[in-house]
């Protein structure tokens, strides 16, 4: 390896019950460089940046640091180490203030070990500004959109001032707008010679930044090269092991009467008058920006959010919006963007999770049907390619879009007349995505609607009927499928809808 | 390959199983120290012994793993059980005494589910005050006088069926009764969902509040069958019995693998927590160990055989973290 | 009521203590200048010392202590004396406080009066089994002083095969006896420090046809007991009569709050019972409707 | 605009320190209800009444809050108690006997944190097993006699520095620390990470193992003041001293808004707990009311004061979403 080489690991292979995540991976980052690393869900890569590190241990192999043998065997040893990281899976507190999690773990003190809290609150403001992030310092976290949080968790990554930088999909659940923001900032530290690992999902992302490009399959590197030795399909490829059908798989349905009708809604949590409707047979998106207020609709109409007030029609009947048991009776049910908080129980395994949101069909006069329950949790998992030891692992153990094709599978199986999903293919693998859009296809087929809020402009252009954009809390624009293009949204979304 | 399976399997064996190799182990060594210890007679003591707590142990496993607990159980077993002896001295009859029994456990029950469910109050503080309350209200009732002479009624503590204690049999049968609730029943896939996620169970359309209410109900039955076999295995109504039997029930159903942070617990680990305290005790006062020595010995015991248990489970996991990583849940203050 | 009167119970979850208790109550209603509350400090010295300097604050004209433990009473005693309010420590005196008075019927004598006569009765190399009140207890401590003293010293062929603490409780004792009898086939005597441990004892034997005919002693006279006396399963016990306390202590503090007398030390006698005499007990607690 | 403020800043007060309007609504009561209450005498009674048991509840509160608790308190004082009454009787010095008084309270917490962090049993578990075995030592070592004569030694809980009882200035003391532990050390802050999400906290570089040590370490000095008051205080050296005491702590720790959830929880609103539990057992002695149904009555104010806290915390978090969101909405919005 060249001098430049800041970060190297070699031969490292880590087992866990019922599967090898990582057999003999070699890999390195250079100082300046942006190095990507692909691969499927369940593949390895978050378990190769847990080692690196420190949360997890390898089994074997080792670990260098500018040309030197370490032994990482905390988080703590990573940070002396100069290595930074930020979680796929965003973990936070919720009871703690932005200030106080920004300094987590290296508080400033005075003297007598005294915390100095004006110096946390000074930097705090000073970083908020830099980043034009617009909150207040004393917040509490469980008050943040999970986009918010994902905006906190850079900030603070970027600011212990780190030589090695590992970004674990951080553009999962925020949008365009942030995501150059991000990429500004990534520049910006390449060019301030840090080196950068960034995983993704994200093939237009990947190919922006990316100087190297490794692929990870089934836990072993299959291919590392610079970025200009690839393109999209023999990355996918790679990936994959197979080609992938393109595109997505949109079919014409024929669109009846309207299913949800929303008029003048507002609540408490920052939208006011949104009115929709949503048609059988019909997929509805929602474009904006982070902090556009589509989550907060979508949870208020579900029920999670008390407060809100407007009227909601449910097949033509006023429905009374109240609880989540009112949502579900009336066939409404809700994906959340904020999957360890609204989507899995962690510690019980994956058959119970999926099935959670459907129990009245495994339970018959209240007793358990076991082997029907066993075999429509293996199809569903099967059919969207979820990746685990077993179905009987908890979900915890699960690698993220792991976790995130559970929560869907849960949602697929309890079968409504109305599905919101709120970022259904957040941290998901490019082929499970196409399995994804046909479920839903077939889905709409059978007569169902379905309401997607998404950040990803291509996956909304590609999937739905029509799209309402929404910005600082009210809809600023409706769309139909002719007049869709990245433009126009991302005009509504600024709330500028003229041209200019 | 299948001989990494059959590792596996092992491994997995031992993971989830470990807690009944303590037992198995424990009976081993029991009865190399006292030929009497695997005597029917003794291990039917036992039985019998630990039937009360075992009970309440049941029902502190459905409650703690939907997240709840129950700090009341001592007291409002006493409560129902000089209730029920006392409707039995004045009815005369077995099956009125018993339907009070289970009924003033359920009614006091109700209202720690109440508490927790409408007004937010913390299990532990709405249970401590049923605690409390239901103390003074069985001192109350009897003035903090034994009821005597209980005559038939003593049959649900002392008599047998076949050559089983019926208190026994009562505990077989509510340790099936919660084994069949936590694996098969709808109501018992949502404890486990609640306590292991509250927010996603709420968000996948379970309903919590009643979910927790009805905890807090089968608990009261429990409690009360509870209490009515310990009045009448003692043969007197007492209103002062029962005091800390909450912590023993805890205790076998933490030793028994489940956990305060809720999601995680089973009926047979509860059984198996609760006679492993039950066979310490027994063959201690067998061996004739000094009674301040025994406290010593049992303190340590409990903390090897968890920490066996831990080892176990851990050891599997540490090799996946996966303890660590599942724990972290981002838990909403419960305020 | 003219006259303000705080009785500090021990324990009231302990029966013999909830005994006295309503016991003073009633008594108390004989006098009707004469206001009697009853505190509970649920065995513990931090409350009961607690409920001592909160009656001397909220100027009782009278305290009656039943301590959980003397000596940790005796600082507040002498406090509650020196701040001029009157003072009878009682079920267990508190000896040597000037100026306080005492009402008390005596634990070693209680135990001794058993113990003598089973000096008599528990055979010659005899297998014993042991219950014991709470250590530190000072009732239990006198108690099982008695028992080593009146009879194990005399008689160095019984031999102890258990011996616990069963916290008074007779469901602990019924544990206790049931394992003893799996690695003691025989087992003639069941000392016990009181009723409703030995109760526990019988309890766990009853329907054992190898301990048909083992002797149980005990101390209190409970209405259980009695009971059991009369039925012949337990040998005896001593009757602390709560009534005779109840009485004597509320005529000495009517007597003190009215000043008729400056301070008194009495005794009540605690009669032994046994099968021959204990018919005129149960009559005793056929009054206050604990036997029916 | 200034007239929203000021609502907002009364809503946040109102949650913030409704535990306190729960202790001035009762001051205000119990006066009312009897003129000595608020006697200057009887108010540094109830202070010195709390005194132990709030020390405790001061650990137990550093110690929920990152998601552990102490069940062995009550022994442990126990234990460290009589050592030190012991070590007072044999060395005649003040300042040994108190040093060891704080060093066995020590040891024994640091068992706890080790069999907590390195045998990764449940906190429940380990400490109930020093419960038990700290109880026994504290037997075996005194043969279960109490100490008497303790001379001197009493001035730690009977003495009086000014008009203020000596326990009272070590609980105020110990309050005061552990206010400024919390809110202004690293590691108090390091406490409220671990228990509000210690995944979390890990990834963050916070060394979870030793801050729980650490926790336990303080607590245990805590609990061996507490055993010294209480023996100095009872005037004997008593190895049975102390039982339940665990109970009472944690009831006032929660009452004061520690959660088990972890995460939460303040030294002032411990304080309140503590204070509340210790003006309804005053008030109710004061007037005189039967002691069976005090049990019933403290229990249904327990409830009731959680209850009224509980819901004026949620009523405030509901009517504050907005103006949370207000404070961060982005910018272009707002222009
Ligand atoms: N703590 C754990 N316990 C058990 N198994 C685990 C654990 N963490 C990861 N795994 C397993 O290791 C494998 C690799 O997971 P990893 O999280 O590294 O995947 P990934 O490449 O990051 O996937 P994704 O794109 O979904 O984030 C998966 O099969 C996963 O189930
Ligand atoms: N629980 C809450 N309490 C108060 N404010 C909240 C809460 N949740 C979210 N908000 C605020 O509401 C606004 C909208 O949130 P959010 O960013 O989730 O919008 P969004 O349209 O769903 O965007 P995206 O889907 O891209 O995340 C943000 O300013 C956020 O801080
Ligand atoms: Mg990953
Ligand atoms: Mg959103």
């Amino acid at each position: 390896m060249t001098q430049d080489t800041v970060l190297e690991v070699k031969h490292i292979s880590k087992s866990f019950p019922g599967v090898k995540a990582l057999d003999d991976v070699s890999f390195s980052v250079r100082r300046g460089s942006v190095h990507v690393l692909c691969g499927e869900n369940g593949a390895g890569k978050s378990t190769l940046m847990k080692i690196i590190n420190g949360l997890y241990q390898p089994d074997h192999g080792e670990t260098l640091i500018r040309g030197e043998r370490v032994k990482i065997d905390s988080p703590i040893k990573a940070g002396e180490l100069g290595i930074s990281m930020i979680f796929q899976e965003l973990n936070y507190t919720p009871e703690m203030s932005i200030e106080e999690s920004l300094f987590a773990g290296r508080w400033p003190t005075r003297s007598l070990g005294r915390i100095d809290w004006s110096a946390i609150r000074s930097k705090t403001l000073q970083l908020l500004q830099q980043e034009n992030l617009p909150f207040d310092p004393e917040t509490k976290l469980k008050a943040l959109s999970i986009s918010n949080l994902q905006m906190l968790e850079i900030l603070k990554a970027i600011s212990r001032d780190a030589d090695i930088i590992i970004m674990d999909e951080p553009t999962s659940s925020i949008s365009n707008k942030e995501i150059e923001t991000l990429f500004h900032k990534i520049a910006d530290l390449r060019a301030r010679g840090k080196a950068i690992v960034y995983i993704s999902h994200k093939m237009d992302e990947i190919f922006r930044i990316a100087d190297e490009i490794s692929i990870l399959r089934d836990g072993r590197v299959v291919e590392t090269r610079a970025r200009a030795d690839f393109d999209i399909d023999s990355v996918i490829a790679l990936m994959v092991g197979r080609a992938l059908g393109h595109g997505y798989p949109k079919e014409e349905v024929a669109h009846g009467e309207p299913v949800l009708e929303v008029e003048r809604f507002s609540g408490p949590t920052g939208f006011r008058d949104v009115s929709f409707r949503v048609r059988e047979g019909e997929i509805v998106g929602f474009a904006g920006l982070v902090g556009a207020g589509r989550t907060e609709t979508a949870r208020a109409l579900f029920g999670l959010d008390p407060g809100a007030h407007g009227t909601i029609k449910v097949r033509g009947r006023t429905s009374k919006i109240g609880s989540v048991q009112d949502s579900v009776a009336c066939g409404m049910v809700m994906l959340s963007e904020d999957r360890r908080r609204f989507g899995i129980v962690p510690v019980r395994d994956v058959k119970e999770n999926v099935t959670l949101a459907s129990l009245a069909q495994f339970f018959r006069n209240g007793h358990l049907h076991n082997a029907m329950e066993r075999k429509k949790v293996t199809d569903i998992c099967e059919r969207i390619n979820v990746r685990m030891p077993t179905i009987d692992s908890p979900v915890g153990t699960l690698s993220g879009g792991n976790q995130q094709k559970v929560v869907l599978s849960k949602w697929m199986l309890c079968n409504p007349d109305i599905l919101i999903l709120d970022e259904p293919t957040r941290g998901i693998d490019v082929g499970a995505k196409f399995e994804i859009y046909k479920l839903m296809t077939s889905f709409v087929k059978e007569r169902k609607s379905i309401l997607m809020i998404s950040s990803e402009l291509p996956e909304l252009i590609g999937m739905c009927d029509r799209i309402y954009v929404m910005a600082g809390g009210r809809i600023t624009g409706e769309l139909a499928r002719a007049e869709f293009s990245q433009e126009t949204i991302m005009r509504y979304a600024m709330n500028m809808p003229k041209a200019g | 390959m299948t001989a990494v399976m059959s590792r596996e399997t092992w491994q997995k064996l031992k993971t989830r199983y470990s807690i009944y190799m303590v037992v198995i182990v424990m009976i081993i060594v029991c009865n190399a120290l006292n030929p009497n210890f695997l005597s029917t007679r003794n291990i039917s003591n036992i039985a019998a012994q630990i039937s009360v707590t075992t009970i309440l142990a049941f029902g502190e496993t459905l409650l703690v793993i939907c997240g709840l607990l129950d700090l009341s159980c001592g007291s409002v077993l006493a409560l129902a059980g000089v209730l029920s002896v006392y409707i039995f001295k004045e009815t005369g009859s077995m099956a009125v005494a018993f339907g009070a029994g289970l009924f003033f456990g359920v009614v006091c029950n109700y209202v720690n589910g109440i508490l927790v469910r409408y007004f937010s109050i913390p299990a532990f503080i709405a249970t401590l005050a049923m605690m409390t309350m239901a103390r003074g209200g069985a001192l109350l009732f009897t003035r903090g006088q034994n009821i005597y002479q209980i005559g038939d009624y003593v049959w649900f503590g002392q008599g047998q069926i076949g050559f089983i204690p019926v208190p026994v049999v009562f505990m077989v049968i509510i340790g099936i009764v919660t084994w069949y609730i936590l694996g098969h029943t709808r109501f018992g896939r949502s404890l486990y969902a609640v306590g292991g996620n509250e927010e996603a169970a709420r968000a996948s359309g379970i309903n919590i509040g009643r979910i927790k209410i009805q905890a807090y109900l089968i608990n009261g039955a429990f409690v009360g069958l509870a209490g009515i076999l310990l009045m009448s295995r003692t043969n007197v109504g007492a209103p002062n019995a029962g005091q800390g039997y909450e912590f023993e029930a805890l205790t076998a159903a933490i030793i028994g693998g489940t956990s305060f942070s809720g999601g995680l617990g089973t009926a047979g680990g509860t059984l198996a927590g609760a006679f492993i305290v039950g066979f310490l005790n027994n063959i201690m006062n067998l061996l004739g160990v000094d009674s301040y020595l025994q406290q010593v010995i049992k303190g340590a015991i409990i903390a090897l055989a968890v920490g066996y248990d831990m080892w176990a489970k851990v050891n599997r996991t540490k090799k996946s973290l996966g303890a660590v990583e599942l724990s972290s849940k981002p838990k909403e203050a419960k305020s | 009521a003219e006259y303000k009167v705080a009785f500090i119970a021990r324990a009231q979850a302990d029966s013999f203590a909830a005994w006295l208790a309503n016991a003073i109550q009633d008594e108390a209603k004989k006098y009707p200048d004469m206001k009697v509350d009853v505190m509970d400090s649920q065995a513990d010295d931090a409350k009961e010392n607690a409920f001592i300097e909160n009656a001397v604050a909220n100027k009782y004209d009278l305290i009656i202590v039943q301590p959980n433990n003397g000596e940790a009473q005796r600082p507040y005693v002498e406090r509650a004396v020196k701040d001029g309010v009157k003072v009878i420590t009682t079920n267990a005196r508190i000896k040597n406080i000037p100026g306080s008075s005492s009402v008390d019927a005596d634990p070693y004598a209680q135990a001794a009066v058993n113990a003598r006569l089973a000096l008599k009765q528990v055979p010659q190399n005899a297998n014993v089994v042991v219950l014991d009140g709470p250590s530190g207890n000072m009732h239990a401590d006198m108690r099982r002083d008695a028992w080593q003293k009146e009879f194990f010293a005399k008689r160095p062929d019984v031999k102890i095969v258990g011996e616990q603490i069963a916290h008074w409780n007779k469901e602990e004792a019924m544990r206790y006896m049931e394992d003893w009898v799996q690695a003691n086939p025989k087992i003639d005597a069941i000392i016990s420090m009181n009723d409703n441990m030995a109760a526990g004892a019988l309890e766990a034997v009853k329907a054992d046809p190898r301990f048909t005919g083992i002797l149980a002693y005990g101390v209190d006279g409970t209405a259980e007991a009695m009971l059991l006396i009369q039925s012949g399963k337990m040998t005896s016990t001593a009757l602390q009569n709560a009534y005779d306390l109840a009485a004597k202590n509320i005529s000495v503090a009517h007597d003190l709050v009215t000043g008729k007398v400056k301070q008194i030390d009495t005794d009540i006698d605690c009669p032994l019972v046994t099968k021959d005499n204990v018919a005129e007990f149960i009559a005793i607690h056929k009054k206050s409707g604990a036997i029916k």
